[in-house]
Parts: structure tokens; C-alpha cells; sequence
């Protein structure tokens, strides 16, 4: 992992979208290149903690998040204007695991979860690898299907209530599509239980899964211990020994760790 | 050697400090993860981690919890053990060429000392200090060992016995007399105190309706943890580092003129890393503007060691 | 009677309560001066500024320091004393048909001792309680005396046979166990806690170079002395008036499902006085979730009073 | 005096003054009517406690506060905007007892202590009353004589400096021109050793003397005791006992309380 650095950056760049969502592109002044299903630590007003959100864009020049306005803390940070300053700790944690796997990739996002996956697969494109996008959402309000990135890739867009692309819930256009050829990977962001579906379909399928994990943070930087959750291994650091995940090695649980 | 340009000294023990603040155990993790992020150059030591005899798993999730000017947080101690720590973690920080300080604990007394005897064993010299953790249960009482003085006369007493490094005794805040339980730990033989761990607190999680207890920390304890910083120095004469609730260039000098010979910072150095060197600037303005000449002169500058008898709250 | 709506009984002895919000001692003034500004059908009882046996002249500025999330305070108790209260004032508040709760205190166990006996007599029945503030400093020894339980069980005895009116001890949350302290209370014959007062604090003054010591209140001390009546909770069969912080809805109802049977809110009176509305909406969204039937239930709820040996703080 | 109130109140118009001032005027949604001398307690963000401001202006329609902007408080305050609302309590405290007096009356207000005097200014002008207007100011920065009630009175501007009106003292000024002639009060607002001097000159003058005093305020309601400054009867309160003192009452010290 590359070492990590605390800068003070520019705001180049904000949008929002659907009324709840907001792009904040970054002055990338990192010494360090990103890998994709990496985050940066945010520091906001105010708020107490910072907070964690995945890599969505990534260019020599500019780094971009996209979050959901949840509560007060993406609030401030959606109210912020180009020219502004913030603070940020990254990047932080592993990646996902491409270069090991050779034939197609399935990217599965879920909601707000397409975030790491804008940059995985402008990623993938770049190195040239085969993959599929499955994006689904609860409905067309919460659907960033324009994140998509521009490339000739297979994409399934799905909302559990039809209002926009197919309907129904994207793990289960997953299940049907692993059935119809090989697939050697499935990398997952997104709701918890959609992670622990997408993990019980891959390990059924006998598919290598990896899956973007959250949890809540303080340091965000591996060094004290509250952001750990129970894998095989006993528990692990989300913000340093993940956020990505083997899917088997997690033990999912009935409740969400959130 | 006057890396942060304070133009004064400051011993720990025998060894010399570069920088009178240091990180707060628990958030600094083995000593070399942070490397990258923070200016070695600015802090006095490296400070650990609590080690225990045993790996420890900790507590169950959530162990963070975001309160409006602070931090809740329930590690429960997670850690790999004093043994792996030994021989995995100490040979590399070592090479950071920083004073170490190896913060030790346990779930009993007993626990505390055989980490004790272990890190003497393995270690028998060079570290600026071990730090003994008291903030654990009170095996059969319903209290912290450093919440009552003659628990922690004895637990100190015996870590005398055991070692002849430079023993830092780690007190809670939640003691009904401070100054009591840190006269306790100089008189059984500690070097210095290192005051204080987090107060006990509560949140609860509306979503799930769970309640959470654990440690608060950070900004909201300052006022606290500055005022019985305040009150230990009137009662010891050994050093002091102050902790609680530091956040700022202001917030460290004051805690070092209530009294805090060093300080260490916890919760903030995760939300600031630059927090040392903002510090360090704040106290060498104030050196110059008061026209300090040695360290000891700024320790304690507000506190008028004799108000002893109206160190009462007054409500 | 139910003027706040809240349907469920809720009564201090034998007095019912239209709310179970009432204001802490020292933000009321004597219970009439803020007659404009709240609403006194959403509080529960009128409870006074402390009064002593003579008139106080209070501290000497400043009095009062604003905290980045709190206040720090020393009035020192001025008070016009309670002659002057019972002849003057008492008449005033009397007419406003709320109960009374009077609060006494002293610079010694005697002095609140001697103001006790002057309102037995002049008040023989009739308030809702008299409120012993019991963090008062301990004459001769380097406490307040509801920080130890010998004494706090000392003096709630002796006051229990000088009234038989309803006698809440309010204790300071500075002791090492307030579990401890309650029970010796409760031994004493105490009919409620209040808990708490505030935290000993410090601030400085960096115009002047003045330290300043005196009492937190308000947010930042939330999660502390809600933590703290969560503990009381598990140690006694008594209500708690639980204080400290409040200032929200949520918060107010927290503090109850921790195990407090009424609430106090002192400092964020002054910041909103719309405060005892805000909590009891929140309170009557709760019963009707919760398909609560009696007060009682709601009290405590969260807290598992069988938890008691996890009640340390896990660091 | 009237009993307070607390409102929500719709902010209706704001200005900047010389970089440093803000005039916030605020929809008068009180029952009751306030007087000269009365302050309004306000609630804003990014700090714990109310700020009292004494009301510069008042009608029926609106009250303004005139406030120079000195730490977090008045920083977030003058960050308000037309529209907002905002949290105040209100009218607090005594006022000029002005109608005790029938002859010639001086206002003496320094600096900032303009604010109250320009509603005391216009209420004597409504009451016939005669009196002559002094302010003064370190420098022509910190001179708001814009301020001034229009309408016929002698009024007489300085500076310390000279930077604009007369040079000196206005303390000075006042100081010469009770001598021409009978006054029967001195009304002062200002900076606290500015009022320490013209009490002093008033009671060398025999003349009555009245101030507008100021302190560190929690409940802002009298309810606290934090806010008492020492008289020659014991501690009295600033917030409901003053914040108009007669000069000759007041324990005037080498320092401030503030
Ligand atoms: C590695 C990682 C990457 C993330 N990437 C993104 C992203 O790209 N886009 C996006 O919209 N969100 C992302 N999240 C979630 C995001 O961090 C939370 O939505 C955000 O912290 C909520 O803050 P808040 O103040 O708005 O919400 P509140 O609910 O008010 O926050 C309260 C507390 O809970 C924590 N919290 C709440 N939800 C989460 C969560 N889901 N994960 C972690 N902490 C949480 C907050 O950090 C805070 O400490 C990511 C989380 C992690 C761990
Ligand atoms: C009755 C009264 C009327 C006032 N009228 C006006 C007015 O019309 N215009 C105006 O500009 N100012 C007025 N002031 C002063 C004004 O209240 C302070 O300038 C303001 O509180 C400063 O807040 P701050 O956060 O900007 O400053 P900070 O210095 O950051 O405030 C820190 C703390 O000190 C208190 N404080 C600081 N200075 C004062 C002060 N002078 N008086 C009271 N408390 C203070 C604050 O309220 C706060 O609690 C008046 C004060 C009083 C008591
Ligand atoms: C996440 C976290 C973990 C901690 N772990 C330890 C620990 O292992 N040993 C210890 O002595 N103190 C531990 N502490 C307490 C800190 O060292 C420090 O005493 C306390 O947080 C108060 O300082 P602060 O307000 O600067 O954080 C921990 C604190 C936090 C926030
Ligand atoms: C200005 C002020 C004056 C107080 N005076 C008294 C008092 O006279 N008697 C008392 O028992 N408590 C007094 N208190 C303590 C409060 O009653 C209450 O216990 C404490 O402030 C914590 O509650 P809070 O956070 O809601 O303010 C005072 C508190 C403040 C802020
Ligand atoms: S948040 Fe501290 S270890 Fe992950
Ligand atoms: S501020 Fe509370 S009495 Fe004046």
C-alpha cells in the first residue's frame, strides 16, 4: 500500500445530482496514485469525525467522491463550493484485486454503491479487461445511472420498482447472467444485504467475490481498532485491511454492521 | 537535536525529548503506522498501543460512536499481544530512532504484572518508558483499579519491584479524588503520571436501540481533564503528562501550564495531524513573550500550588 | 390536569406532575421571574436558585464562561437567603399553583442543616420537596460532601428527622462512585437523587491570565451524566431527578431511559426555552411506539440493571 | 418592566458598515414595546451561549441591533441574511430614565455605545426633549456617526486621532461643554473606562449620570446572577437590574470586567 498523506485541497469542482447526491471534484495534489476501492478521509463542519468516501474518479489532476446527503455530516460537505478548501487523509485501504483475474469481470453496484466502481471500471477499461456493469438502485431517484463510464462494456440497469431500466432487484439479474457463461471474478459495492446476496450467489456459483465494505470510523487510517469486523481471520481493520473484502472470508450476519 | 526549535529541555527520566507532545495510547497504534502522516520530528516519543499478555480480540461492533464535540469508543483493548509486539513490531519502531514508550494492561492486576515481567525480560533497558494502563476493571470491585489509591499503591508498588525503567502510571479521570490516587502512585514509586484515560460515558444507537458505554474523548473533556490536571499537580511532585480533549495550539499550552510537564494527544491527532506542530508553535510564543528559560518554569505557570483549599467546584 | 398531554401518571411522593421536565436549581431564579417565557404547564415543578440560612454575596466576577460546547460557571451560591425567600418570594411562587421544590445549601453540613430546620419550620407541609444540594465543599477534607458516602449518608440522616417533607439529596457527579454515594442516600432515607450538578471544570482567561475554575454544564456533559445515571439507575430503588446536559428532545428522553424518573434542564432552559415542549413530544412519540401504559416503564427502559459488573468503562 | 418574550423573528434587512459593523434589522414581532436602554438576547451558530445587543432602532415594524463584529458570535450573526430567522429573547432590562429629567440632556456614546443611543436619540426627539448628541470614536474607522439620528440638535463628532471631526476625547468635549452651561443628565454608552471618566466628570459636576453598562451574560433574564457588577448595594445584574446604572452607584474599578 502506498504511504498515506494529509493534504489540504482545492475543491475544483461540485454537482448535484437527484437533489441528494453530490460530486466534489478535488484538486489531486497526492504524492501516491490511487487505486481503485481506495477512500480519503474527509474532515467537514459541523461534525466530529471525518468521513470516509470511496475514490469515484480519478485523474492526475482531479479526484472526485460522490455521496449520498445521509445526515449532517454529508450535508456540510455538500454545501462546500468550488474554490474551497478541504482536508483530506488518503488514500486509504487495499484495492480491487483486477490484475489477478484474466477473463470477465462482474461489477456489481448497488445505489450509491456505483462510487468505487466509476473508477473501477474506467480502470478496467484502461487495462483493457473484460467486464460487465450490473447497477441497480430502489428507484429511478436513486439511480446515478449517468456515472456509467463511456466504453463498450455489457451494462444491466435495474430498479426494484421499474421506474427506470429493468425491473427488479440487481442481484437477481446477477444470478441469471452468471448462469449463462464463465465469469472468473464478481466485484461488489453497496448495501450491506446486497453484499451478503451477491456473496451467497458467487460462493454458490464457486465465483471469486470481492465486495466493498463499510464501517463506521474514527482514525481511518489502521491504527485504532473501531472499524474492525468479523472475518474468518478474526477481525479486521475495514479502513486499512479493507474495504475490500474476500466475500467468504466475511462472516455476514443478520443485522448490518451500520 | 532541537528539531522543533523549542529552545528549551525536556527530560523524560534521562532521555531527552525533541517535543513536548507525544501521541495517546490507543491512537498511535504499534508506533510506525503513521509514519507517512505525522512529523516524528514534532512529537517527543512514540507511545504504543495498551499491550496485554495475550492477544486480545476486543469488543463487539459498533466501538466508535461520533457524540456532538467528542468521541465514544469501546476498543475493548484490542491488540496482538506483548509477545508479537516484542518480536515483530518493537525491532522496526526501534529504527525510528524515537524515545519508546510501551503502554501495557490486562483484564486483572495480575495480567498488568506478567506483561510487566515479560517486557522487562525481553527489554530490560533503552525504553523512555512503560506506561502502566490502570484503567482496568477492579477484579471484585465495581471500579477501575486507578479509581481507588490503595489498589493503585499496591499495582505500582509491584511494578517497582519488577522493573527499574522509567514507570508512567496511567490514571482515570473518573476517581473521586485525583490528587488522592496520584499521591498513591508517586509514593509506591511511579516516575510519572500519565492523566487520564477517557471518562466513562454513554450513547445510544436510536437505530437499533442499543445502548453503547465506552470512553468519551476529545474536545468536549478538555475543560475536565485540563481542571483535574489542574488539581494532581497540587498533589505531586513527579511529571505529569497531561491528556484530555487537546485540540489545539491553545488547548496544549494551557494543559501545560495547569501543569503537564509533557502532553499527549489522543482523538485530535486523527482529526488534525498537524496538531503537534500548531502545539509547539503556541508554546514557543509564549516562551518568548514570557521570557521562559527552562521548561520547568512553564509547567504549572497558572497554577498557584497553594488555592489547594478552593480547588472546590463552587456552584 | 393532563396539560401536557402526556398520558401516563407521573408523581413526585404524592404530588402529581403535570410534566416530568422541571428546571435545575440556578437557572429558575426563586420560580416567578420567568413566567413569560415558559411555558408552565410543559414543567413539572418550580424549583428555586439554592438558598442558605444567610444571604450570599456570590463569587466575584467573572461568573460565567462559554465553552466551545458548555458553560463553566462559579456564582457561588448568591442567593438572598432563605428568610428572605420564605417571606418575600414564597408567597409569589405559591399562588402560581405549581408544586415547589426548594432547594438548600451551605458552605457546611451545618449551614444546610440550620436552613433546613428555619423552612420545616416556616414551611412545615406543602412543597413538593426540599433538595439538599450536597455539592458543597466538605469542611476539612478535599471534597464536596455528596463525593463521600459516609458523609452523604451523615447529613441526609440528620435532615430526614428534621422534615418529613419529600427530601431529594442532589449529588455531584465529581465522586468516584456515584452508585455508592446514592445508595448512602437512599440508606439515609432520601425519597429522590437528583443527579447531577455540575463537573468540576477549568477555563483560562488569556486577556487577563486568570484561571478560571468552576462548574461545567450543558451539552458537552451529556453523555457523562446520562452515563452516570445509568449507573445510579443499577444502584438504587428510589427516583432519580436525572440533570446534566439535556438539551434536546432525544437527549431528555435518553437521560429517562437511562433510568432517570424525572428530568432537570438547566442550562439549555436560557438556550431555548421551548425545550420542556421539545422533550415531551418526543417523550409521547416514544409511548405511543413503545405501547407504553405506566411511567415506570419508561424509566430505565434501556438500562439492564443485571449489567452491573459490565458497567466499567472498557478501554 | 415589560415581560420578556421569546420569538422567532424574520430578519429583514442587513447592512455592513466600515468592514467591521453589521445592522440587522428584524421583523418586531414582540406584544409588548421596548424601550431606550433595552437589549434583545440572540441566539446564532457556532457558539454556545446568547449575545445581548442593545436595540439601535425600533418601530413598530422593526427592530434593528447595530453590532461590531468581534469574535465567533458576531461573526456568525453578520453571516445571517434577509429571510433567515433567528432566536431571540427580548426586551431585557431597565432603561434611560429620561423622562425624570426636563432640561438639557447629554448622550455620550463612544464607538459602538452609539448603538442604544440612537434609539434613546429618537425618542427624545419624539418627546420634545432637548439634548446634544456627543460621539467619539478612536479613529474614523470606527465611526458610525451615520448613525445619528437625523432631526435638530447640536451634535458634536470626534476622534481620537482627528481623522475625522474634532481631535481629542469626546470625554474631553463634554468635559467643556458642561461647563458652558446647566445640564441636568448624562446619558453614556461605550467602552468601559470611557464611562468610568464621564461619571467622573459628572460627579464633579454634580451632574446626574447615567450608563449603559455591559458583562458576560448566561440566562440574559436575571434568573443566573452571572452577569452582577458591584455597586455600593452589593452586586446587582447587569441583564434585569441595568443594564442602565446610575454612574455614582457603580464600584468603577482599575479593570474591566469584560
Ligand atoms: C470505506 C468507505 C467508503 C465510503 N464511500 C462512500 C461513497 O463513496 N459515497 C457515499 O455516499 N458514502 C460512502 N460511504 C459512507 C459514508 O461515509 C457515510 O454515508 C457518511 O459517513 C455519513 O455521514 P453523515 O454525517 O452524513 O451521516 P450520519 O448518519 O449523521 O453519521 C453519523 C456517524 O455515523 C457514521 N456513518 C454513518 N453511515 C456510515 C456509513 N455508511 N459508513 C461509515 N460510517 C457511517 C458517520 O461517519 C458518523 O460518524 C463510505 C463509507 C466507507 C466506510
Ligand atoms: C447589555 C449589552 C448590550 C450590548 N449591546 C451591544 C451592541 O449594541 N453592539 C455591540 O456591538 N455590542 C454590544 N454588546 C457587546 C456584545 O454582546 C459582545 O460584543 C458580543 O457578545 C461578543 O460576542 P463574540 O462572540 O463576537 O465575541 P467573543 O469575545 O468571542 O465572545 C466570548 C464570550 O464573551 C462574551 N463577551 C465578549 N464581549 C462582551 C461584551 N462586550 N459584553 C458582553 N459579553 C461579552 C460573549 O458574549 C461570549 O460569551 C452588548 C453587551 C451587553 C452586555
Ligand atoms: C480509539 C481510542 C483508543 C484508545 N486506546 C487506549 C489504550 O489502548 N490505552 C490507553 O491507555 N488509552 C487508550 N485511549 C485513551 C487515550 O490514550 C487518551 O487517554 C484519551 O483518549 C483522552 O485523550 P484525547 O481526548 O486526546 O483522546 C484510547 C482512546 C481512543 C479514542
Ligand atoms: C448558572 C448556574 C447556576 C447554578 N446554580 C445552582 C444552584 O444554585 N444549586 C444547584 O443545586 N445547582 C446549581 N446549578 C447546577 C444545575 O442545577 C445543574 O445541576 C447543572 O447545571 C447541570 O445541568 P445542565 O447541564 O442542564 O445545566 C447551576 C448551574 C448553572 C449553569
Ligand atoms: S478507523 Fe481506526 S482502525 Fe479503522
Ligand atoms: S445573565 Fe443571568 S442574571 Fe444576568
Amino acid at each position: 500500500m502506498n504511504p498515506l498523506e494529509h493534504k489540504i485541497s482545492e475543491i475544483k469542482e461540485k454537482k448535484i445530482y437527484k437533489k441528494n447526491f453530490c460530486l466534489l471534484a478535488i484538486k489531486n495534489n497526492f504524492h501516491y496514485t490511487a487505486l481503485p476501492g481506495q477512500f480519503i478521509h474527509v474532515k467537514t463542519e459541523d461534525v466530529f469525525l471525518r468521513r470516509p468516501f470511496s475514490i469515484a474518479k480519478y485523474s492526475d489532476k482531479n479526484l472526485s467522491v460522490l455521496f449520498q446527503i445521509k445526515g449532517k455530516g454529508t450535508f456540510s460537505l455538500s454545501r462546500k463550493n468550488p474554490g474551497e478548501k478541504i482536508d483530506i487523509i488518503g488514500p486509504v485501504g487495499n484495492s480491487f484485486p483486477y490484475e489477478k483475474f484474466k477473463g470477465d469481470i462482474v461489477i456489481a453496484a448497488g445505489g450509491i454503491g456505483i462510487s468505487p466502481m466509476i473508477f473501477l471500471a474506467s480502470v478496467l477499461i484502461k487495462n483493457k479487461k473484460k467486464f460487465s456493469f450490473f447497477y441497480g438502485a430502489r428507484n429511478k431517484d436513486l439511480l446515478l445511472d449517468i456515472f456509467l463510464p463511456s466504453g463498450k462494456y455489457p451494462a444491466v440497469v435495474s430498479t426494484d420498482d421499474g421506474s427506470k431500466g429493468e425491473k427488479g432487484k440487481i442481484t437477481d439479474k446477477i444470478k441469471d447472467y452468471i448462469k449463462t457463461g464463465k465469469i472468473d471474478a464478481i466485484f461488489a459495492s453497496g448495501p450491506y444485504f446486497m453484499l451478503k446476496t451477491i456473496s451467497e450467489i458467487a460462493q454458490n456459483a464457486n465465483i471469486p467475490c470481492y465486495v466493498s465494505m463499510e464501517n463506521r470510523m474514527f482514525c481511518g487510517t489502521g491504527v485504532c481498532q473501531g472499524c474492525v469486523i468479523e472475518t474468518a481471520e478474526g477481525f479486521k481493520k475495514v479502513c486499512t485491511e479493507g474495504p475490500i473484502f474476500d466475500a467468504k472470508q466475511i462472516k455476514w450476519k443478520e443485522t448490518t454492521y451500520l | 537535536m532541537e528539531r522543533n526549535n523549542i529552545p528549551i529541555k525536556i527530560r523524560l527520566g534521562k532521555i531527552r525529548l525533541d517535543s513536548p507532545v507525544i501521541p495517546a495510547s490507543g491512537v498511535f497504534g504499534y508506533g510506525d503506522e503513521l509514519k507517512s502522516l505525522i512529523d516524528y520530528n514534532k512529537i517527543g516519543a512514540i507511545v504504543t498501543k495498551t499491550l496485554t499478555i495475550k492477544e486480545k480480540k476486543g469488543n463487539p461492533q459498533p466501538r466508535i460512536w461520533e457524540l456532538e464535540n467528542g468521541l465514544l469508543n469501546s476498543i475493548g483493548l484490542q491488540n496482538i499481544g506483548i509477545e508479537r509486539f516484542v518480536e515483530k513490531k518493537f525491532p522496526v519502531i526501534k529504527k525510528l530512532k524515537k524515545p519508546i514508550i510501551v503502554s501495557i494492561g490486562g483484564d486483572t492486576e495480575e495480567e498488568i504484572l506478567l506483561c510487566l515481567q515479560y517486557i522487562s525480560k525481553r527489554i530490560p533497558y533503552g525504553l523512555a518508558g512503560i506506561e502502566l494502563n490502570l484503567s482496568c476493571p477492579n477484579i471484585g470491585k465495581n471500579n477501575l483499579i486507578s479509581e481507588n489509591a490503595k489498589d493503585t499503591y499496591n499495582i505500582v508498588k509491584q511494578a517497582r519491584k519488577i522493573t527499574s525503567q522509567f514507570l508512567i502510571a496511567k490514571l482515570s479521570p473518573n476517581a473521586g479524588d485525583v490528587g488522592e490516587i496520584g499521591r498513591a502512585a508517586q509514593q509506591a514509586g511511579a516516575d510519572a503520571l500519565c492523566a487520564f484515560n477517557t471518562f466513562k460515558g454513554l450513547s445510544f444507537d436510536w437505530e437499533k436501540q442499543k445502548v453503547l458505554l465506552g470512553g468519551v474523548s476529545g474536545n468536549a473533556i478538555f475543560p475536565l481533564s485540563s481542571r483535574l490536571v489542574y488539581q494532581l499537580y497540587q498533589n505531586v511532585s513527579i511529571p505529569i503528562i497531561g491528556v484530555g480533549g487537546i485540540h489545539s495550539g491553545i488547548t496544549g499550552l494551557l494543559m501545560i501550564l495547569c501543569g503537564a510537564y509533557i502532553i499527549g494527544i489522543g482523538t485530535s491527532l486523527m482529526l488534525n495531524p498537524q496538531i503537534p506542530d500548531e502545539i509547539i508553535e503556541e508554546i514557543k510564543k509564549y516562551i518568548k513573550e514570557k521570557n521562559i528559560k527552562k521548561w520547568e518554569e512553564i509547567v504549572g505557570f497558572i497554577n498557584d500550588k497553594k488555592r489547594e483549599n478552593k480547588l472546590l467546584s463552587d456552584i
